[in-house]
């Protein structure tokens, strides 16, 4: 292929067979949905020519779907689009405040959950708080569909599980238990437009004496990929999330960091603020969920 | 909001707050900047720059890269003449047009990460993109220099080889990395310190920052062949311009027009040349018009940041605060080529303050990073920063208010500055003064919050302007000058030449002209524009009043002597026999084809009298102490303006410099690898502050007349960014009683200090 | 290989030839002539090729030309009325609020666009939303105050 | 009289002389006389130096009168941002 190509389809269908047509014709081929990483990236690092498909147009990945068996996030819902969903917010705090941190008020008219996933960047914001929440990867293919933890969705720095030919259609979030909320927080020197130096996405959920049955805690920006955190997530279960069991899940969190040393902070750095982050993410998710939040 | 202090007499118009003549232009998107101009049959251009700090250039082969289909041209150091060495006239001073030939365009060697190697114009600019990257250079890697200590070593690889130390008693045996030495002393400096209850002596770094202006540089370029060239572009001066590419292209700059488009911020930076004759050659060598515009990327990489500094500084003082003695050690990076503005830091480094005793010593020091550029007040933030954080410190040590101890040492009028003149009619001590007094001084402050009290100052300069003034048959008037607006000078333009003719500021147009039409005028820059380029304005208007007296006496057949110039009027003086009402411009201009014809004045000036202006800044921080983030949570400019003509963009120019200064206190800094390698060179991670980072800024105008202007005014544009670094430093100690040294106070920094605070 | 795009810029529909790569900047600047919308990075960093793609706000060096098909444009060229400045372009100017004016174009397209979507926005919303549109002249505080006086008088004139 | 303080920089022509009284009527005689008296003066100081009379600062001085009793300074040329 000598120039770049675009091509829209409409249809989750027509996606799949355009993806297996161009990849029989050994044509590369590159996901658009809110382009405010990929565009940087094909203007700056790889240049070139591939055919663009952007699934946008696809009903499947623009949806929000809240229903009682959870929430489905289409992949090309823009941050802006999520934002304004009261209800999500009302169940997934995190997930919004996470998706809402990326970039401007023009970054969030076009960036969307499915693409920062996709990006697989180290500092992406949307994962950590994707993996506290549990979400699921949906992908459709030449194979037809599959589903995969998010975890083990991100596989290296800029690298996904995505085989060729498949796209990530979309997220899937469990239902949220009673007394149950998420958080999300990132620090970054400046109040906006920073990408984070560390980040903590925590998800408890309470029993009616406000005794920690269960959390999740995963951290971002102190690894190669996105860190989910058991010990962090053991050390709240079974407290009332009172500051000695915040301060040993900081702990835990700042102990499975391996950060590296760079232009946006420190290794020792980070180390140390991804347990601050931990640490206040699960007093706002505690009181969130005591405040009937969830 | 501000208030305005003010002794001036009586205006009319000067100090009121009009919309400025290009304001719809530049709300509507009708303003052309660098970038917006085009031109039939126009190629794009783009450049390659070296991937190494610092290499031997062994070839160059472009033949793969010719051979890109769209390709019209491609040039390379080869393609430029010699230039003889020569100093650079109307910048900041240090420059050498030789070095400025080749920062434009590499010859034997490349001295920096970005150092252009070669540019390509092509139909497109994919087609030029694709050649560039065709482009084969063969390199023989050097030793690369990225800080003032390897650089000063005595054993250190060299930059050039035939760099001699200059400012030293004798020629040095050897070739040097150190440009120039200065020294500026007064006094017994050992005696002072001997005298000092109190000393104290610390080492003060801050890091290389760009001026960040919004706008990346831009121009386009045709030359014709009856060998004239017309340049469109982005400045700061079209006539340096002018000059700077005549002189790299060894052309008479009768061959060169410049038209100064709309320009984007320049803080500095648009003072010198970078693609205009690149441009120019690429246009001659296509027979086409030829626009370069760089990338965000080659603004930071490739354009004239500003120096990072070491500054060892000391200062005794006794019990009561009176200072004894000061000295200073300040080295400054000049990037690849000699000229850092460390004339300027040494001359200012004790200038707030009357201390009977001082040395300074100045060191211009090249590294392997690009040549710096001036940014607003060059050399004054990073001196000041040393000096006003030593300042706070001696004043906790004695335990004294910091405005007291400031006011106790400071300079007024009759003062013999530290850089050698007498002080006249000054603002130092009346900022102080509004400091002491201002609601945000006394406002209690919470937990983990601090305050800081710096002082600011720059000199202002004068220099060559002209302005001629075109009056339109029903009264109303044109101005013409050359300096491109870069932050609503047409409004003070405009402004004074209303007042000055008595007609009202709606009348009056003022057009920014290019080379060719304006008269000559030195830089938009050195904060002289509202100062020397108005008082060019004023004196056009007064001539244009001395001929309107001209004109109304011929009209009444009385002599000259026999009239008046009041209130916009010619009048009648007393007692002279004239049976007709008062002459207004309208009146006169109605009828000067009856008296000789078109009323035009003019006035060409080399001003004097540039007062200096010093300022106050207050700054509150609240510090997280988990994580050292600092939020700026209230800060407050005061600042002697001599006179406000337009109050609005008075404050404007405080607040940016403001907000620019807490930039470079906080976050901003070139990053670089080992390699000499930018690695932050886009605003991802070049960090300056964004809307919600900040308080809004509040402002006090103060207005010691200046003397030495008409209506008192004196510049206003560069003291602003001086006093915040240590404005912002100062109260992050006082809110973590910590003693910050080093720029800019990153979160990881401040953490770690406080990390090692705690033991 | 060129695409062929129908769309609506400012009101008007529009056919432009672009190429698959080409962004919504570089159509909407080279092939339409309309260079009120400035490029000031190409990363989506600065806000100052902001511009409303079917009302909602985006950095038009951030969008591919060929995803317009069939959808609406406005750039700062569409903000005013053939009659009138719009309340945010006018009180940018009585404010003062640009200096260079460089960074105006995508400052008055998301002021707007925060007006529409918050007609009374306080002056940590204002900041927030404005964050994304970088000002290195004026330090920001006559830019609010711009924005949200143009917000006061909105709601005065609607009310 | 005119009292006139030599830049430091220059003081390797001066022999180390700081201030000096002269009399004279402008900067022609002023320049002609420490010329005279430091050979190479007015190169160095029409290379890089403005003149400060009284406090006045003026960067090109040719065809200024020095006051009797003015004070006289030499200050590096400055421009700025």
């Amino acid at each position: 292929m000598d120039s770049f190509a675009f091509q829209a389809p409409t249809s989750l269908d027509a996606a799949v067979a355009l993806l297996a047509e161009q990849r029989q014709a050994s044509v590369r081929t590159q996901i658009l949905a809110g382009g405010t990483d990929m565009i940087v990236q094909m203007r700056s690092v790889d240049r070139a020519p591939r055919m663009i498909v952007d699934i946008k147009r696809i009903p499947e990945t623009r949806s929000i779907q809240l229903g009682e068996d959870g929430l489905i996030l289409g992949s090309a819902v823009a941050g802006a689009e999520l934002s304004a969903r009261d209800d999500v917010a009302a169940i997934y705090p995190g997930l919004v405040e996470a998706a809402d941190l990326i970039g401007s008020t023009q970054i969030q008219g076009r960036a969307s959950v499915g693409g920062n996933l996709c990006n697989a960047s180290p500092a992406g914001d949307t994962i950590p708080a994707l993996i506290a929440n549990s979400a699921i990867c949906q992908i459709a293919g030449p194979g037809g569909w599959r589903e995969l933890a998010v975890e083990d969705f991100v596989v290296g720095v800029g690298r996904n599980a995505l085989e060729p030919g498949e796209f990530l259609v979309a997220l899937r979030l469990p239902a949220a238990q009673p007394r149950s909320a998420d958080a999300y927080l990132r620090f970054i020197p400046r109040t906006e437009m920073d990408i984070a130096v560390a980040s903590a996405g925590v998800r408890v959920a309470l029993d009616e004496n406000g005794v920690c049955t269960a959390a999740r805690v995963a951290i971002g920006a102190v690894a190669v990929t996105a860190l989910l955190v058991p010990e962090a997530a053991e050390a709240l279960i079974g407290t009332r999330l009172d500051d000695a069991a915040c301060a040993a899940a900081a702990a835990a969190s700042s102990a499975a960091a391996r950060p590296i040393s760079d232009k946006r902070g420190t290794e020792t750095y980070r180390r140390q603020v991804v347990g601050v982050l931990t640490r206040r993410a699960a007093v706002i998710a505690r009181d969130r969920a005591l405040g009937g939040q969830a | 909001m501000s208030e305005a202090i003010s002794e001036a007499g009586a205006f009319r118009q000067i100090g009121t707050r009009p919309i400025r003549p290009d304001g719809l232009d530049k709300v509507t998107g009708r303003a052309n900047f660098g970038a917006d101009f085009s031109l039939p049959g126009m190629l794009h251009g783009r450049f390659l720059r070296s991937p190494h700090a610092h290499a031997r250039i062994r070839s160059i082969d472009i033949t793969a890269a010719l051979a890109v289909p769209g390709v019209k041209a491609i040039v390379t150091g080869k393609d430029f003449p010699d230039v003889a060495p020569g100093d650079i006239e109307g910048g900041e001073g240090g420059g050498d047009y030789h070095d400025m030939a080749v920062n434009v365009m590499a010859r034997d060697k490349v001295l920096y990460h970005g150092h252009a190697v070669a540019a390509v114009a092509a139909t497109s600019t994919r087609a030029a993109e694709e050649a560039v990257r065709l482009i084969e250079v063969e390199y023989e890697p050097l030793p690369v220099l990225l800080d003032i200590d390897s650089a000063m070593a005595p054993d250190a690889p060299l930059l050039h080889d035939h760099l001699y130390t200059e400012g030293l008693p004798e020629k040095p045996a050897r070739p040097s990395n150190v440009a120039q030495v200065m020294e500026s002393t007064r006094g017994d400096i050992e005696a002072g310190f001997a005298e000092a209850d109190v000393i104290i002596e610390r080492t003060y770094l801050t890091p290389t920052v760009h001026q960040g202006y919004i706008e990346p540089h831009a121009c386009l370029a045709r030359w014709g062949q009856d060998e004239q060239s017309t340049v469109w572009c982005s400045t700061q001066g079209s006539f340096d311009v002018r000059s700077m590419t005549a002189r790299v292209l060894d052309m008479s700059i009768s061959r060169l027009k410049v038209i100064p488009t709309e320009i984007g911020g320049g803080f500095g930076g648009k003072t010198t040349v970078y693609l205009e004759p690149v441009a120019i050659l690429l246009s001659r060598k296509s027979g086409r018009p030829v626009k370069l515009v760089m990338t965000r990327e080659e603004v930071f990489r490739a354009s004239g940041p500003a120096s990072a500094s070491k500054i060892k500084l000391k200062i005794g003082a006794k019990k009561d605060g009176r200072l004894t003695a000061m000295s200073a050690w300040l080295a400054y990076e000049a990037g690849a080529f000699k000229g850092s503005p460390m004339v300027p830091g040494v001359m200012c480094v004790f200038a707030p303050y009357d201390v009977p005793a001082f040395k300074a010593v100045g060191y211009d020091v090249l590294v392997n990073k690009p040549k710096v550029a001036a940014y607003r007040a060059p050399g004054a933030p990073q001196a000041l920063f040393a000096t006003e954080s030593a300042m706070d410190e001696l004043a906790r040590v004695l335990n004294m208010d910091p405005i007291e101890l400031r006011l106790k040492n400071a300079v007024r009028d009759g003062s013999q500055a530290s850089y050698g003149p007498k002080f006249n009619a000054i603002g130092m001590e009346a900022c102080l003064q509004a400091a002491r007094e201002h609601p945000n001084y006394k406002r209690p402050l919470g937990p983990n919050q601090g305050r800081g009290v710096a002082v600011g100052f720059w000199f202002n300069v004068g220099m060559q302007s002209s302005a001629e003034i075109h009056i339109n048959e029903d009264g109303t008037a044109t101005v013409i000058e050359g300096n491109p607006d870069i932050g609503g000078s047409r409004a003070s333009m405009a402004l004074m030449a209303a007042e000055e003719l008595g007609i009202p500021y709606q009348d009056v147009r003022v057009l920014v002209a290019d080379t060719e039409a304006a008269g000559f005028t030195n830089v938009t820059g050195g904060s002289r524009v509202t100062f020397a380029t108005g008082m060019a304005v004023i004196e056009a208007a007064r001539d244009i009043i001395s001929q309107l007296k001209a004109r109304a006496a011929a009209l009444w057949n009385v002599d000259v002597e026999m009239v008046d110039w009041v209130d916009g009027k010619v009048v009648a003086r007393p007692g002279v026999n004239v049976e007709a009402d008062p002459l207004t411009l309208a009146d006169i201009a109605g009828q000067a084809a009856k008296t000789g014809g078109p009323l035009l004045g003019r006035a060409s000036l080399n001003a004097r009298g540039a007062g200096p202006s010093f300022s106050v800044n207050l700054c509150d921080v609240e510090v997280d102490p988990d994580t050292g983030k600092v939020d700026v949570i209230s800060y407050t400019a005061i600042q002697d303006a001599g006179k406000a003509i337009h109050p609005s963009y008075v404050e404007g120019q405080m607040q940016g410099g403001a907000v620019q200064g807490i930039g470079w206190a906080l976050n901003e800094e070139y990053i670089f690898s080992a390699e000499g390698i930018m690695e932050n060179a886009g605003f991802l991670d070049y960090r300056i502050p964004v809307a919600s980072d900040l308080p809004m800024i509040d402002t006090q105008i103060i207005e010691i007349a200046n003397p030495g202007h008409p209506y008192g005014v004196r510049g206003v544009g560069e003291t602003p960014i001086v006093a915040p670094l240590a404005a912002v430093a100062n109260a992050v100690n006082a809110a973590t009683g910590l003693q910050m040294t080093e720029l800019p106070m990153s979160p990881p920094r401040i953490l770690a200090a406080l990390e090692a605070a705690k033991g | 290989m060129k695409q062929q795009v129908s769309s609506t810029v400012n009101g008007e529909p529009v056919e432009f030839l672009c190429a698959a790569d080409e962004t919504l900047l570089e159509v909407l600047r080279d092939r339409l002539s309309l260079t009120g919308t400035k490029e000031g990075c190409g990363t989506g960093d600065c806000g100052a090729c902001s511009v409303l793609l079917d009302d909602r706000l985006v950095c038009s060096c951030l969008v591919f030309a060929a995803e317009l098909e069939g959808r609406s444009v406005t750039t700062v060229e569409g903000i005013a009325t053939p009659q009138a400045l719009h309340p945010v372009q006018q009180k940018l100017l009585e404010h003062a609020a640009l200096q260079c004016g460089i960074c105006t174009p995508g400052v008055v397209v998301a002021a707007k666009a925060l007006i529409d979507a918050n007609p009374e926005p306080t002056e940590e919303e204002t900041r927030y939303w404005l964050a994304g549109n970088l000002c290195r002249c004026t330090g920001y505080d006559k830019i609010i105050r711009a924005v949200m006086d143009a917000a006061a008088e909105m709601r005065g004139a609607t009310s | 009289m005119a009292r006139v303080f030599l830049p430091q920089q220059l003081h390797r022509l001066t022999g180390g002389a700081a201030q000096l009284d002269v009399v004279v009527d402008d900067y022609r005689g002023l320049m002609a006389d420490l010329d005279r008296r430091f050979p190479g003066f007015r190169h160095a100081i029409e290379q890089d130096f403005a003149l400060v009379i009284d406090g006045d600062i003026i960067n090109d001085p040719l065809l200024e009168a020095i006051p009797a009793d003015s004070e006289i300074h030499f200050l590096h040329r400055l421009g700025g941002g």
